[in-house]
């Protein structure tokens, strides 16, 4: 598998759930590429369809859920007929692992860590039990935690802690593709920096790419190379961080950064987004922001926009808007460009 | 707060309420109007004798005397005299403990198993047919009055079929046959087993319901905590999520085994009487209409305190299964 | 509402806003609901043609209860096999069992309602205080209720009425003091439930009074349940009053469906003449899967809860 | 009521659990209190917003409960417009539970499922015998921009989005024109953009009817839109009190200093560090009497297991850490709350006098 091949691309994929009224369209046409030993940040507000996506990549959709259409390739190889056999055999843990939601209880409440740890290492490798033992200790260090505590029930961790032992255990067979689906939603502010201080030093070692689903953009700003933008089922905008922030062309890119807090400039107005993101029943032929976009024309509820490069930029950067142009002046007419992170905060030790 | 602890105070609060059942019984029936004597008099015995019989039992002692007399004797195993068969109590109650006893544990037993089972595997494919309707015949032989069970089997399969024989716990012959032999020789033949069949059915009916409607429902719960789903994504077989789930499902049911055990042996007094099965409940009727309140009484007793002892025997079994109860105590 | 407008529009205007009381839209939408699940339905108005059964069945019932039956010749009808004139028979003494039958309704219908109603009264009281007071009492009120779990049900209730007589009523009275305890328990875990929840305490916080914020707020959320073991309340009650009639131990003198199973067993006739124990034994059983059946239905599909482990604790 | 006598003053406040299990009393065992609320001063004055900030398990949603008259204080006082509310009279405590009124976190669990819009605003109107009732919940759902009202006002919670729920909420808090409002984290549950168009809402609402607001929440980034001032509270206690602005750029207590630097910050040009403290937060229980975040302090010194004192650092920030003063030599920084209060209202002196460590 030569170096430049990507490690995911999605191509166009539609995700639909059965439900009494129908068909519900949770993810519709999305697409993009992750790079190998690369961190991609999944950003969207609840019902954008990022955790439908986080559950297809490990083939755990509800029961109720089918990709209607389009591609997934995991290096290469087609993954969206896999079956749940194929999925044990070929691709979870050994190929792609997941950091489950921030909440309290991923892991058996009844049985120690350890047990657990070697149960699914016994599954999908012929690792002894003192290998796989002496593989997780190794593991609780990188993460933190004392060495000893493997033994422990899950019960005796705290919030951050029983967290970093999941990114451990996501880390155990040596993934190529790490899936973190909101990993801090749940944890206080210090406990969420401590994670993400042991999920850099991974990216690190630079040999697992991770995606990283959450709807704190901050959060994808500091720890991840490229971003993308979703807004009920489809993606707005997608390209590395830094594209996204100094040039964002999709308006609810642009609104959505100008709606994020930042604590250095408290007196900054917060963009006012109206509205609510739409459940869409059955295809989706238009753009799902449009009863929310002050730009919106004629055009936007007739078509669903398909994602093109944007020329402006030299470096990928893709963006599914009619008006992108225009949306993008009239935004910025009366407002200055975003600050750039350079301005030192005045005060600052 | 060690676990040692914990079952030690556990213990002690098991012993407590043993002697508050004791108490309250005796109390109790001391409280009854209409005692064995009223009757006596009642059937036209003398006064004389019933002095006589009052004077012989010590039933004219201050009242905290002959409840010391009585909590003595229970320590030291005798339970009394049978007012009516002139025996002491638990020569007579002894073997239909053992009748009773080897009818509710086998039946209870069956059911749980066979409820657990269709609980698991209705829990684990929610929405089917199976799981939609399958509880609804489930429901229908548990609502079913227990003594109309066992006369609809008697009619259809022991009168109408005659399959089986219509009551009685083995017949004559085996009991000519085994008459010196020893206690426990008659439950082995098939004899017994033949008798028995009918009254098994009719407690396993009673109580099938019972552990698929809790098992159904602790699957459910099961399947929503995050670890079911993590097993999925750590590519663990079906077998081994399937292991996960079912231990964890059976904690409620588990503790409610004990609990319908003690309740299938009250409501075993009509099996008793319909299949004329010489158990504890037929005693207590008996005894009841007798006012023979010695042996109500000791009945009353061994009922309470198997209650009591399940309790502390779930609470045990819990600790043991599950590590967060025991830490935290309570 | 200013004075001119007319009398009848503002009485109108009273009528819609009395419909529009929550408790009536709560009701009227449970009923709605239950419309949907076809089966909840049928078992409901199965429950109600036995109630109605209970209150005409001795004026419709075409003989009276200790009749005996004669043929054209005068002579004795015993153990008649059903025929058209009697449609289910006789019994061995000779009345008609479908008399009996339909008479025999009557003292079933009060003894489950009576039943049900005390008690969901009893257990919701106890259980809603339980939940809601917390505290010493709450401990109290449950150690109460598990020591009465404790009780077994049936030889208690021989003993109590063997002792204070074999009144009809006296038995409801008497297993309703115990058949409590389910209900009681499952309402305070639900109230637990709920009294923690944030509108609860925003309704405190305003100085909301308890009796209001129980009537108004622990109520409605906890309605559900409590229909639910109302309606399991009056099959246990059924079941237990029909076995102690059984045994004899209740006067056996009203011909409810349990003497009938009592008559026909102690003739030892059982086997014989099985129109004689199959109807009533029948009668009783559907009525009970009939207040079972409706009691899940109607819990699901209103309440939506999958919550079967509280009907198991009903009994 | 003296002119500036401050709305809501709480003195000392303390409120200690103690989980006595029956078990407990029959071994005779004494089990230690858990202190959620220890000691916690803080005024609140005429049309001015007060912030308290801490992680979970720091004990701000009990301190809020206590406010809201539904735990009892163990401890110190908390006084309502002068008056303590440990002797109210009931009618004076309905006064207040008119005049505080409360908004709830979590838009799905504030709103009772049976209620229709309509009951839920009827309620708090009838338990305090207002009348026109119709005009008053016309009015109040305008004011929270849910128009038109006729479309909302027959709906069930389960009917209205996150945002629109948090409205209703915001709407039962204001149709008794309370004097002051309890706000529980109102935005933590919403998403971005509809948090934004809820936080603008307050702030209005503030101007528009002269309220006092207690605010308390886990997320410093959003309360420089609502908060004029800031209390950070670790454990129980309150460790920084000073201006909003002045916290976010320049806090002084390691805690505060530590909260602030492990915000996420949405620039990615921004090289921010993560953070050096380890571990999480204990349970309030016997921590003795030092400093109560010393175990994961970076600048932990050994005087720290001396209990600190409130000092004024730069004249803007309150702090309660030996870094800023001589614990030994320089007795004359006395407890800030302490001088305050003694100098402030001649009558407590008792409560001046219980200076220095326990």
């Amino acid at each position: 598998m030569s170096e430049s091949e990507p490690i995911l691309e999605l191509e166009d994929v539609t995700i639909q759930y059965r439900t009494e009224g129908g068909m519900l369209t949770a993810v519709s046409d999305a697409s993009f590429t992750i790079g190998q030993g690369e961190y991609f940040g999944l950003v969207g507000e609840s019902g954008c369809g990022k955790s439908t996506i986080a559950k297809t990549l490990i083939g755990a959709l509800d029961d109720n859920g089918i990709i209607e259409s389009g591609k997934i390739r995991y290096k290469g190889e087609e993954i969206q007929d896999y079956t749940e056999a194929d999925f044990n055999e070929e691709l979870r843990w050994k190929e792609i692992s997941m950091i489950p939601q921030g909440s309290m209880n991923n892991l058996d409440p009844i049985e120690k860590i350890s047990d657990q740890a070697i149960e699914i290492a016994q599954v999908h490798t012929d690792m002894t039990k003192s290998e796989a033992l002496e593989r997780f200790e190794e593991l609780f260090d990188v993460v933190g935690i004392q060495k000893s505590r493997i033994d422990d029930y899950p019960h005796q961790f705290s919030g951050g802690m029983e967290q970093r032992a999941i990114i451990a255990l996501a880390l155990f067979l040596n993934p190529s593709l790490i899936i973190a689906d909101e990993p801090t939603t749940a944890l206080d502010v210090i406990m969420q920096d401590q994670v993400f201080k042991y999920l850099d030093e991974i990216r690190e070692e630079g040999e697992a790419s991770m995606v990283l689903i959450t709807h704190d953009i901050s959060l994808v700003f500091e720890s991840c190379d490229d971003i993308a933008i979703m807004h009920s089922g489809q993606v707005a905008e997608t390209g590395e961080i830094e594209t996204i922030y100094d040039n964002p062309r999709h308006p609810y890119s642009f609104m959505l950064q100008g709606a994020f807090p930042d604590h250095r400039y408290p007196d900054r107005d917060l963009e006012i987004i109206e509205g609510h993101p739409p459940e869409n029943m059955g295809e989706v032929n238009r753009c799902t922001f449009v009863d929310r976009c002050p730009y919106a024309v004629e055009e936007c509820s007739e078509a669903a926009p398909e994602l093109e490069q944007h020329e402006g930029s030299d470096v990928e950067h893709r963006v599914a808007c009619f008006r992108s142009e225009d949306a993008h002046e009239e935004h910025y007419q009366n407002k200055e460009m975003p600050e750039s992170g350079t301005a030192e905060v005045e005060g600052d030790d | 707060m060690s676990r040692v602890r914990y079952y030690a105070f556990r213990t002690v609060q098991t012993v407590f309420m043993l002697w508050l059942a004791l108490t309250l019984l005796f109390f109790m029936f001391r409280a009854m109007p209409g005692s064995y004597v009223d009757q006596m008099l009642f059937a036209g015995a003398s006064p004389e004798t019933a002095q006589a019989f009052r004077e012989e039992w010590g039933l004219n002692d201050p009242l905290y005397v002959q409840y010391w007399r009585y909590l003595v004797n229970i320590l030291q195993g005798n339970a009394g005299e049978s007012l009516e068969f002139r025996q002491p109590v638990w020569d007579y109650v002894e073997r239909k403990i053992f009748n009773t006893f080897i009818l509710v544990a086998p039946g209870i037993t069956f059911a749980y198993i066979l409820g657990s089972a269709y609980g698991l595997v209705a829990g684990m494919n929610r929405g089917s047919i199976l799981e939609k309707y399958g509880i609804v015949p489930l429901i229908f032989a548990g609502a079913f009055p227990t003594f109309v069970t066992s006369i609809f089997l008697i009619v259809i399969f022991a009168s109408g079929l005659g399959w089986f024989p219509t009551g009685g716990i083995y017949s004559v012959e085996t009991r000519r046959l085994f008459a010196e032999a020893a206690w426990y020789q008659p439950y082995l033949t098939v004899d017994f087993l033949h008798h028995a069949v009918l009254p098994f059915m009719a407690v396993t009916f009673r109580y099938l319901f019972l552990p698929s409607l809790i098992m159904r429902t602790s699957v459910f719960e099961v399947k929503d905590q995050g670890f079911t789903f993590y097993n999925r994504i750590t590519g663990l077989p079906l077998l081994k999520r399937f292991r996960h789930i079912a231990k964890h499902a059976s904690l409620p049911v588990i503790t409610l085994y004990p609990v319908s055990m003690t309740r299938a042996i009250g409501g075993l007094v009509l099996i008793e009487i319909v299949f004329n099965w010489p158990g504890i409940g037929q005693a207590l009727v008996n005894g009841i209409s007798a006012r023979d309140y010695p042996v109500v009484q000791f009945v009353f007793f061994l009922i309470a305190a198997f209650i009591i002892l399940s309790n502390y025997l779930v609470d045990i079994i819990y600790g043991l299964i599950d590590p967060r109860i025991s830490v935290e105590g309570e | 509402m200013s004075s001119q407008t007319p009398l009848p529009s503002r009485i109108l205007q009273g009528v819609s806003n009395v419909g529009n009381h929550y408790a009536i839209r709560n009701f009227r939408s449970g009923l709605g609901k239950m419309v949907e699940s076809k089966a909840t339905m049928a078992y409901g108005l199965f429950i109600v043609f036995v109630l109605i059964l209970g209150l005409i069945g001795p004026t419709v019932a075409p003989h009276d209860a200790n009749d005996r039956m004669r043929s054209e010749s005068g002579e004795l009808l015993r153990g008649e096999p059903p025929s058209l004139d009697h449609p289910l028979g006789t019994t061995e003494t000779g009345y008609d069992v479908f008399s009996r039958l339909l008479i025999g309704a009557q003292p079933t219908a009060i003894a489950g309602m009576l039943g049900g109603v005390l008690i969901i009264t009893i257990g919701a009281t106890i259980g809603i205080t339980a939940g809601y007071v917390g505290g010493r009492t709450e401990n109290i009120l449950m150690r109460f209720t598990d020591l009465v779990y404790g009780v077994p049900l049936i030889p208690t209730a021989i003993v109590l009425i063997a002792f204070f007589g074999v009144g009809f009523l006296q038995s409801i009275l008497v297993i309703a003091m115990v058949l409590w305890r389910g209900s009681a328990r499952v309402l305070r875990s639900q109230v637990l439930q709920i009294k923690e929840r944030e509108f609860i305490l925003a309704a405190k916080a305003t100085g909301t009074s308890t009796p209001r914020i129980i009537l108004k707020h622990i109520f409605p959320n906890v309605a559900t349940m409590a229909i639910m073991f109302f309606a399991i309340g009056i099959g246990y009650t059924i079941i237990i009053q029909a076995g102690l009639s059984f045994l004899g131990v209740v006067n056996p003198f009203t011909p409810s469906w349990g003497v009938m199973m009592r008559n026909a067993y102690t003739s030892g006739q059982v086997g014989n003449y099985w129109w004689w124990s199959i109807p009533p034994g029948l009668m009783i059983a559907l009525t009970v899967v009939a207040t079972f059946m409706f009691g899940r239905g109607y819990e699901r599909v209103s309440g939506g809860g999958d919550d079967e482990e509280a009907m198991a604790q009903a009994g | 009521m003296t002119e500036n006598e401050p709305v809501l003053r709480l003195e000392k406040l303390q409120k200690y659990f103690q989980e006595e299990s029956f078990k407990d009393r029959l071994l005779g065992r004494e089990t230690e209190p858990v202190k959620a609320v220890d000691e916690v001063t803080i005024d609140l004055h005429e049309n001015e917003s007060i912030g308290v900030i801490g992680e979970s398990g720091c004990g701000k949603t009990t301190l809020l409960r206590t406010l809201m008259g539904l735990y009892e204080p163990t401890g110190g006082e908390m006084y309502y417009n002068g008056e303590p509310t440990s002797e109210f009279s009931r009618s004076e405590w309905q006064e207040y539970r008119r005049n505080v009124q409360i908004i709830f976190q979590d838009p799905f669990n504030s709103l009772d499922p049976k209620f229709t819009v309509r009951d839920t605003l009827k309620e708090p109107l009838q338990v305090h015998g207002l009348d026109n009732h119709d005009e008053r919940i016309h009015d109040v759902l305008e004011e929270v921009q849910l128009n038109p009202p006729e479309q909302y006002i027959d709906r069930f919670p389960k009917q209205l989005s996150g945002g629109e729920k948090q409205r209703v909420s915001v709407a039962r808090a204001l149709i008794l024109e309370p004097e002051v409002i309890l706000a529980d984290e109102p935005v933590s549950m919403l998403d971005v953009s509809t948090q934004a168009s809820i936080l603008t809402l307050l702030s209005d609402l503030m101007e528009e009817r002269g309220l006092s607001m207690f605010y308390i929440s886990h997320d410093l980034s959003t309360v420089s839109y609502i908060c004029d001032e800031i209390n950070v509270m670790y454990l129980g206690r309150v460790v920084e009190r000073s201006p909003t602005k002045k916290v976010l750029k320049d806090p002084k207590h390691p805690y505060s200093k530590a909260l602030i630097d492990a915000i996420p910050v949405p620039d990615p040009h921004y090289d921010r560090e993560r953070t050096k403290i380890e571990g999480a937060a204990l349970d309030p229980v016997d921590l003795g009497s030092g400093c109560r975040f010393r175990d994961r302090c970076p600048d932990r010194m050994d005087i720290c297991e001396k209990k600190p004192r409130f000092v004024d650092v730069d004249g803007e920030s309150i702090a309660s850490c030996h870094l800023y003063y001589d614990h030994e030599s320089d007795d004359t920084a006395a407890d800030i709350d302490e001088q305050r209060l003694a100098g402030g209202r001649g009558s407590s002196t008792e409560a001046a006098d219980q200076v220095g460590d326990d």
